[in-house]
């Protein structure tokens, strides 16, 4: 056991629980309306709970027991056999079983976005549960867990595929089923705490530090390097976006810059333990470019309410970095360097054969899911209970009493 | 007794209030309210959706008064109140059938 | 000296000192009328701030510096005699003095939730002065410092007894002394902010990986399955929680989620170094009833206005923790085993000597403690203070100028 | 390389991004106006990302590269020839990159607090830009990086001088040119939400852990030390500031404890490697008590509109400190002892020259900044837009729409 | 002239306004009441302690309007704002004695 | 009929409520607004800046009423909020051309 990287990815841990706790419900709780803010932070407090549980119960297992190449066993379920003194790598495995625990939160969490004000809070609760055994343990086992994709090659250092595109996908299949919101696309509010949104993409921001160094599972010049191209691409995303609305609008705004933030983090998570300064850069460029129209796409054009723009920040971004990765990766963009035998285009059709298999899986096992909870709790609550908002109908509560 | 109610500009309702004040005028109460007329909103944009607030944040004062110096409040609150511009607001002036001061019961004129 | 255990516990302390600021104060302010919320704020970081002092002077001496099993010495009063190279097993002494001093921090602050909106700023400086110097500093050496009850075998790993018993017994005494707030139980205001509320509770969640993870005081497999089964207590007790809430009233609570949160892992803290994935589970389950139930009594039976459910929470949980542990422990439970010549019998006869004593102690303690106070500087604000708020009467500010 | 120093840098990063975002930010947002306060948090915001970039480009390399006793060159502009495997120290260079970085993002948004309410965010870009490489990365260079103030040896452990001068003497230098805000110092509205303020101020608590124990670059002792003498300044500075209140007004205030908490922490920024106990109790006294004064003064005697006190607490206090340390790293004052020839008359003198050559090159390199900011793009908005509010006016955005 | 003060749904706010622009009514003032009423409140329950909320959110408009359209409006307001579920909300119709716009000084209709 | 608004303290509004469905009024609209009067704010000190809050919040009510039970109402909400100290606020009855119920479109008494 190594005490160094162990003091490294304890820490991360903690980074990584504070992203969803409370920095990504925050950060969507301040772009709802007030009066469904509670209910947004409880989607997000609620599936961290439950995508726990899960997790001890059988997705670690599933994700990262040996198996098939397609699925873990259930050996680790419970953490069975796993002891203080059991290792994975030079990690005691209960800290690398806590470590992966914090990305089983986050993704399904990613997913609140889509569906806010409007959706079942059962539903929520059903879809994240089968979500997390159904979607991302087997993902997360083909890349990381000794599956087929991760044999194959596919760079995802920290969860392009695993984490992003997964999420922004089963996003977007939720919400064509679930539909939009009422007043949409024309007689919407306004986000109603601009300022919460900025706390939680500050929180966001400084999580994704153990989310991308913390996987590189020790405390060196790789965790060291990934922290770094990690900022940097979330610095330039904020930039391109601020300068985007600058000169379109003259008013470059505080949600767009922290949106914009976040697309740069989403783009240089699959790259960050690959590329350099130089790449981080251009990740950082692509992602805020790329996913700024992402929105105004998925939004404005295709009339597609994915409320908080999961599918446009998150899947396409995770999407644009996993494919980057391929050329970026290459010494002569100051990366690491591609695998063996590895060109950059043999590497590219390694990770586009990754995002697609992600993005059909995730396509078709999420609109099952959706389907299933559908008819079992139904999805959306009434007009009146829309109307009146979450917080009150769904949670007997008011966000604000002052 | 008039009651008077001026919608105004929120940024005036201290010098109103002084100026109100140098009339004799003690008491009033205001209020936040929301204004829509010839002054426009404005328009917000988030994350390339637009929104636009079509209303201004102004201050609605009451005040009841004595017949006598009604039409001095109201000209003390046109002349401060006024920038202008518009958006400047409004005022209105009431017939008040009765006042009463709730800790002594006081009613008409005295109890204002 | 040990690098990587040092790394951890400077970090454990930064997460446990951000358990307390902003944390707590936030998970206690969002629950009060927004007159309020800056007089609970204050509170907890003015006692933040006296404890460190304290603590200095005098309290970690007396809980640590050697002798009798009673009392420490002064010999460390102000630090004396420890310098950069001093140190406290393999850690350099002043980062053990720090991480206890957090400890030290949190504990009076938990108090705050008993007393809020009607006490009187003076009494609550006085009473958490002379309380750490009091009962905290020598349970704490009892038990963790050489003493008594540390030599008889009690198991608390991170102060089921220390932390949570002591604030949750005097949080009670000082109730009965100050009274109720004005309108209780039937005319309160519900809480001003649930948001800011569960803002608090993440906060104490990550900052509990310091708190448990860290009391190992090494970056090692102890500290991994104390991290683990920490957050399992936490989402098992949240979920419990959740349920009751949702078959009771068809509407769980994000006030409720957050509650059993906290009750969970009052309740695990005791045990985080004992148990494994199992007793966790066990343990989080039991903590998140048994709390349930014992705001119910307290509030509503009992009529006691312990306002934020101080005892309800952390006195009952760090309880039945304490209790829990001796059968937990037991490697039948996938514990980490039963000291040598300890039965499951013997250690819970060993448990329930240390509860009972730190809560007679306790007791006694805080109500003398609180009539001093009370005869020196009076515990109640008058009514008119009350009625108008903390914030604006205590303190000469507003909360929202919106 | 050490793993373990590693470790603790890697989290005291994380912790000082933490200070600004959203810890500075939020500090600063809770104390203007409501209707400036998303204003505040795009300045820290933007400023954040701005840095980082200009750091990557040029600052570091200006600050420390090899090069002259006046400025570092450009070698490793764009980071280059920095590779996962170079050390900086035993620390991975991208690391100590990254943990210098986080220093150059905090200094100019600590000058934020002089200019809100009515400042071009045009202006705050373009002066915030070129002050880091003009102001910043050279004074860095003179102490930290190798050049002439650090090679005289001048004590400034972890930026009395590099940080809080810069910023404090700038922020006045910018005031004075820019102007008060409309209505000062007469009819100013209070903070609109000093909760805010409370949990910014509680961040940066937290993360000054990192920000004065990180300065250590290691793990040890040394960063324990300084850590509890962190702790301890901070703690006696609020203390000061709320019995001054508390005598003064009979109400001692959050916003004044916590601005007491800011003036300690400060002030024994540059003595925080240096000092024992004894020093970080009298620092803290003297923090508090000079920097509550200074604020009288600059405030209601000079009528200068600093608006949030950053010369009167950042730039005083990191003078004080400065110059305190001198006497306070004395053994006979629980130090870490002088130099080896230095007395504390000589090194006085060294730390008096070291802080006029600042504060004098900030004054002058700022004044000239400011003037050319006025001429490419102005300074200040237009009165309807300082009526109306930045947030609207200059981000189209409302911070609460409750 | 008159003063017609209507206590509507708050989500009927936007249609109330465009019905009355229609009818050549630019100006009016809105504000956020609490209703107490038919319509009741609701329950909500904090770590199982209950507390009855018993208003409904409600929004106030006020409109200064000639005598010759009053009718119209309080017509328009009553088919615009009506659901016909209780909690619809009530208008009120008061004598409105003078009223002047502050910018100008101009009284009586054309002040509107 | 009548329209009586009422300024009082905050803290009475439910006790003021009370009596008045003792009376049979079972509705009535409640606002929060800032008054100013005889009773006088509160400084406060933000690091040594002083800033006076002029105003002390009140809570408006507004009842409409037939003219039978008027006295009635403005008697019980004089005695139900007094508290006797300066600052219990006011009582102003005025004239009510007309009301109307939105739901029904009832008018008169019987829309209150
Ligand atoms: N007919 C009306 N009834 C009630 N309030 C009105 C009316 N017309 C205008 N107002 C109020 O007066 C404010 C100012 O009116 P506006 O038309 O913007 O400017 P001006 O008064 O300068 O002509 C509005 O925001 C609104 O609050
Ligand atoms: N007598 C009254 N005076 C003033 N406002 C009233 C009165 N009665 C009702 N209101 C207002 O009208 C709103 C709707 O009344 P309510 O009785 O709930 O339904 P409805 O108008 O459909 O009968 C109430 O919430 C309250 O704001
Ligand atoms: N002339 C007035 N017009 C309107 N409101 C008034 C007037 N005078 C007082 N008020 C309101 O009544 C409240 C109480 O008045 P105040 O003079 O403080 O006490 P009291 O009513 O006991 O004499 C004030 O806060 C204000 O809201």
């Amino acid at each position: 056991m190594d005490g160094a990287n162990t003091a490294w990815i304890l820490t991360s841990t903690a980074l990584v629980l504070f992203m969803t706790l409370p920095g990504l419900a925050l950060f969507y709780g301040g772009l709802v309306r007030s009066t469904n803010v509670l209910s947004v932070l409880m989607h997000c407090f609620a599936i961290a709970c439950m995508a726990s549980i899960i997790w001890l119960v059988a997705g670690y297992s599933i994700a990262f027991a040996e198996g098939t190449p397609w699925l873990g066993g259930l050996q680790k379920a419970f953490l069975m056999g796993v002891g203080k003194d059991s290792l994975a790598g030079d990690l005691p495995e209960a800290v690398f079983f806590m470590f992966q625990m914090t990305f089983a939160i986050i993704t399904p969490a990613l997913i609140v976005g889509a569906y806010p004000e409007r959706i079942k809070f059962g539903a929520v609760m059903l879809f994240s549960g089968l979500w997390i055994l159904i979607v991302y343990a087997p993902v997360t086992h083909w890349i990381w867990g000794g599956g087929w994709l991760g044999g194959m090659g596919v760079l995802d250092f920290a969860g392009g595929l695993v984490v992003h595109l997964t999420a922004g996908v089963s996003a977007l299949v939720i919400v064509v089923v679930l539909g939009s919101r009422r007043g949409f696309p024309t007689e919407l509010r306004p986000p109603h705490n601009p300022g919460m949104t900025m706390i939680g993409a500050s929180m966001l921001w400084v999580g994704w530090f153990g989310f991308n160094a913390g996987s590189a599972l020790a405390a060196n010049g790789d965790a060291g390097m990934a922290m770094a191209v990690t900022h940097i691409s979330a610095a330039t995303g904020s930039l391109v976006w601020l300068c985007i609305e600058w000169v379109k609008f003259g008013k470059p705004s505080l949600v767009g810059v922290v949106t914009g933030m976040v697309a740069g983090l989403a783009t240089i998570t699959p790259a960050s333990g690959f590329v350099g300064p130089m790449g981080a850069l251009i990740i950082g460029l692509a992602g805020g470019l790329v996913c700024y129209y992402a929105v105004g796409l998925i939004k404005h054009k295709l009339k597609i309410d994915d409320s908080l723009d999961v599918f446009a920040v998150h899947g396409v971004g995770g999407a644009i970095g996993t494919l980057l990765v391929a050329f970026l990766v290459d010494t002569s963009f100051g990366g690491g360097g591609l695998a063996e035998g590895m060109t950059m285009g043999s590497q590219f059709g390694v990770q586009l054969t990754g995002l697609i298999a992600v993005l059909v899986w995730s396509l078709v096992a999420s609109f099952i899911l959706v389907k299933i909870v559908q008819a079992l709790v139904g999805l959306r609550v009434s007009d009146d209970e829309e109307l009146e908002g979450l917080d009150v109908t769904s949670h007997g509560e008011t966000g604000y009493n002052l | 007794m008039k009651f008077i109610v001026a919608i105004i500009q929120p940024f005036k309702l201290d010098a109103v209030r002084e100026g109100l004040s140098e009339l004799g005028v003690e008491g009033l109460t205001a209020s936040e309210v929301r204004g829509f007329g010839r002054q426009k909103g404005h328009r917000e944009v988030y994350r390339g959706s637009e929104y636009t607030i079509n209303y201004v944040p102004k201050v609605k004062i009451e005040i009841a008064v004595g017949d006598d110096i009604a039409e001095r409040v109201v000209e003390t609150v046109q002349n401060v109140a006024q920038t202008g511009k518009i958006g400047d607001g409004k005022i209105f002036v009431f017939e008040l059938s009765e006042a009463i001061r709730i800790r002594t019961g006081e009613t008409g004129e005295g109890a204002l």
